[in-house]
């Protein structure tokens, strides 16, 4: 089958996650790609959203980080103040799954703003709960499509932390979690250098090239010493992605 | 302390004209569900000015206020139209103070949820394992860091949320003005109890709340000033139960807030002309 | 981290064996209502030693507990038989170290609270508004206080409590392990996510677990390790809407325990010579 | 009618309520007194109990301070965490009602030990939300039997603050509340006085004396320049009582 290199993107996400992951999921390109993996290999993967949906098993996907089929499908709904304070902050999430406007070298996260904070050029929505997903969950995956205007060498602002400048800057913060372990865009997958924790990419995926990975990233990007290349999605991964897409735009058409 | 306050049964316009002053910190929750559309129009037709808003994520009630110029100052955490993209009016009053200058004070989800329920417990502070690593801390002299007394430990500190007014929206109340919330259920039971003074927007007013858990989350009538009964005040939110939520008036929105004059013109007719009992989007 | 654990399905004295260990820092919770009775006359006919027990009211669970030799150390804030008067067992550790001396770590209920949420939050401590003029905090050195960064005010700080082993029950499990938790709530869902291992009792195992509410407290079955069936594993205590509190047998207790003979005829009678489903007080 | 000193100091304390107020009601003593006064002047009195329960109206008296009843009848049950956090220090309480083993001159209250700490001739039961209470509520009421055990110089150990060593104390300490403004014994009546605070007999009750207080106090206890006489229970007031006593010994009979 063809298929996007969005579809790509969202596929090769979902791959990385596993049935026994407890995940806090953003709205967006993470939340397809956790329901992709919930209906493909994950099936008993748990998925909450900020708004307090524990175990949500939306059949469509929602809109919004609190669209009514998160709370219908979800195991129990609890506050918001408890979701932070209990859930994530209680270090009961595996795996934090951002999407993001702009990533550096170093996977610190800007969704603040575009140019200096006090006269920003862009204002952007802003942290929501991603400050503090980047520290407490396990580990950290970043999905986010592979452009020169989004991958930067320095973010504008720090509004998620990564690597920092580097090597052990989480550690000297006193962060004992793993960060931001995986980047997914829709041409490759990013891991951090085991020392330097700079991203280096480490696979390819189908129909894309080094040289556009090259011209899409804001730095001299390096790759690993061996690069794998990302296997194309299969028919399954396909149908299902389709189906998920297919049954939600058809619930958007139909609500109210 | 003297006795308590109970709840009085108000229509929009009263509650919001006894409640709801100039200048006021004003908080307006509902985390995607159970937005208090209905009353933040009574406050736009009022003509409310220099309100401190307050609210985890901003969404188009207060792209709505900001737009309309009420807005002074922004409590907040995440300032987007959910799923769709930007709030056009939040980011022409940031970039180019349209039409006033907007001050900001930017949270986090984490941060603003913890002020909130440091409000309703009655601390001046709350601490948690927040903002490490980020500029947020940089941004707003709020945000401060302590000492854990017995690990050592830094942990962000942030003042207690304590608006002047919360207004929420709810799914009923009984005749004696308890009101009754549920599904996701956000931070409006902090906001409420954070607050001086709180108003509640409700479906309807029942005879008997049909609590189906003992621990079913109320708001006695103690810890309310004003219920209103607002049928569809959450739209074109949704109120679990009642009514789904209008994401094609969401979607729709983009459009709608992305200039000013068709924003302007789309206020006049759906807010300022309207009455009360109007619900602009949502079920249109 | 890793992924998560998922809660098996455990006969009584399994469950014990595996996850309560002489030495632990084990807290039995349930306030007044679904106190783990059953579990505890498990721990003592297994003949745990050296055990801390965390607790926010002792209660008959923990006099006998004591009295049996089980405890080393004590963290609580009211020991007493609730309505009736002392708790005898307690009393005599206490005041004459009978059949061992008993450390304290007292507190008040709102610290105790306060730690266990700190505890399910991953704080290292809490602060609130507590302990001000009182002797506890002299009394117990993990009181202290701290300065609010913004106001200066003097608040109490204590250190997260975080078990080895909770163990509470519960009304229902479902057959995948999610459990529900309803009525008088107390400090489960706290003690259950503050600690390292958790074992559930339950009245029963159910298909489906017949939520009332889209916010009724449960615990997911990724936060429990195991899931024990014992219908009437709270009595003499009681589960709402399964049977109701044996206040006889609470009455009945203080003469039960006044004497240590009596006490300990008792204990041989009614729990060690009995099996895992007996129920000693409470319905009888 | 024909009453006992408990009845007495039971429905003078309930006098003492109003319909308007939110009280944190302790067991025992203090929950009768509650009850009696929303059976009598006070039918919209909020009473809240620190098992969570919110506004419970029970039909019997609880043994415990989490019988089935207060749930039963509650308008809702939060967790324990929640009562003390939002609603006890959310400065939600008008009057916390307390019982108290021994209390001193200024009000202070023991429920910890008899004798010193470490090596206590008596341990109680300890602290419960005492403390809290004491501070938090916007003021206090204490009821407790009048015995020179029990009405001591000074308490053992303080569980719960009162006015300490008198006069501005609690201010020194930071505390903004009132404090015990009243304590209610089978005697009488006692209130601080306002500029020292040591607790003074602004009340006796039909039947008691002077003289009999003088004795029962376990120090040279003042009296107000203007003593009243507090009114016997009137029959409306007997017959609630009673009515609730019996109706509670008789569900206690019938339990399980």
């Amino acid at each position: 089958m063809d298929y996007s290199r969005s579809e790509m993107m969202t596929v090769a996400a979902a791959r990385a996650l596993k049935n026994d992951d407890v995940c806090f999921v953003g709205i967006g390109l993470p939340s397809a790609a956790c329901n992709l993996a919930r209906l493909l290999h994950a099936p008993d993967i748990t998925l909450i959203y900020e708004s307090g949906t524990i175990g949500a098993k939306p059949h469509v996907l929602p809109l919004s980080i609190g669209d009514p089929e998160l709370c219908e499908t979800a195991l129990t709904t609890v506050s918001v103040p408890e979701t932070f304070a209990y859930w994530l902050q209680g270090g009961r999430i595996s795996v934090g799954f951002l999407g993001a406007a702009q990533i550096d070298r170093f996977g610190n996260i800007n969704s603040t703003v575009v140019g200096s904070y006090q006269t920003p050029t862009v204002r952007l929505p802003g942290a929501g709960g991603a400050p503090e997903i980047a520290t407490l969950c396990g580990e950290v995956f970043v999905i986010i499509p592979h452009t020169r205007r989004s991958f930067v060498p320095t973010v504008d602002f720090i509004t998620s932390f990564g690597y920092g400048t580097g090597g052990d800057h989480r550690k000297r913060l006193g962060i004992h979690t793993a960060g931001p372990s995986l980047v997914v865009t829709d041409l490759g997958l990013l891991r951090p250098d085991p020392e330097t924790k700079e991203l280096v990419v480490v696979s390819i995926h189908a129909g894309a090239t080094v040289e556009e990975i090259r011209q899409q990233t804001g730095w001299e990007v390096r790759f690993a010493s061996h690069v794998e290349q990302t296997p194309p999605p299969d028919d399954t991964e396909l149908a299902a992605l389709r189906g998920l897409v297919g049954r939600s735009a058809r619930s958007a058409e139909s609500t109210v | 302390m003297g006795g308590r306050r109970v709840a009085r049964f108000l229509s929009l316009p009263e509650a919001i004209a006894h409640y709801v002053h100039d200048g006021d910190t004003v908080a307006m929750e509902g985390f995607t569900h159970l937005i208090p559309f209905a009353a933040a129009h009574e406050v736009i037709r009022q003509g409310r000015r220099d309100l401190t808003l307050v609210r985890m994520t901003p969404d188009l009630i207060y792209d709505q206020l900001i737009g309309m110029g009420c807005a002074r100052r922004l409590v907040f955490s995440w300032g987007g139209n959910p799923g769709v993209g930007s709030l056009h009016r939040f980011r022409d009053a940031v970039e180019h103070g349209w039409p006033r200058p907007l001050e900001l004070e930017e949270h986090s989800h984490a941060g603003i949820a913890h002020a909130y329920a440091a409000g309703a417990a009655g601390l001046p502070c709350a601490i948690f394992r927040g903002y490490l690593g980020t500029d947020l801390a940089g941004a707003n002299p709020r945000i401060r860091f302590l000492e854990c007394p017995f690990t050592g430990e830094r942990l962000a500190a942030i003042p207690a949320i304590r608006p002047d007014v919360s207004i929420v929206h709810a799914q009923r109340a009984d005749r004696a003005g308890n009101v009754l919330i549920e599904g996701i259920i956000g931070v409006q039971k902090e906001a409420v109890l954070a607050a001086a003074r709180a108003v509640v927007t409700v479906e309807e007013t029942v005879d008997d709340l049909r609590l189906a858990s003992p621990n079913a989350v109320v708001l006695p009538n103690w810890t309310v000033d004003a219920i209103v009964e607002a049928p569809g005040g959450a739209r074109p939110s949704y109120a679990h139960g009642y009514y789904g939520r209008d994401n094609t008036f969401y979607t729709a929105w983009d459009a709608i807030s992305r200039d000013r004059d068709t924003f302007l013109a789309w206020m006049r007719e759906n807010v300022l002309a309207a009455g009360p009992a109007s619900r602009a989007g949502g079920g249109a």
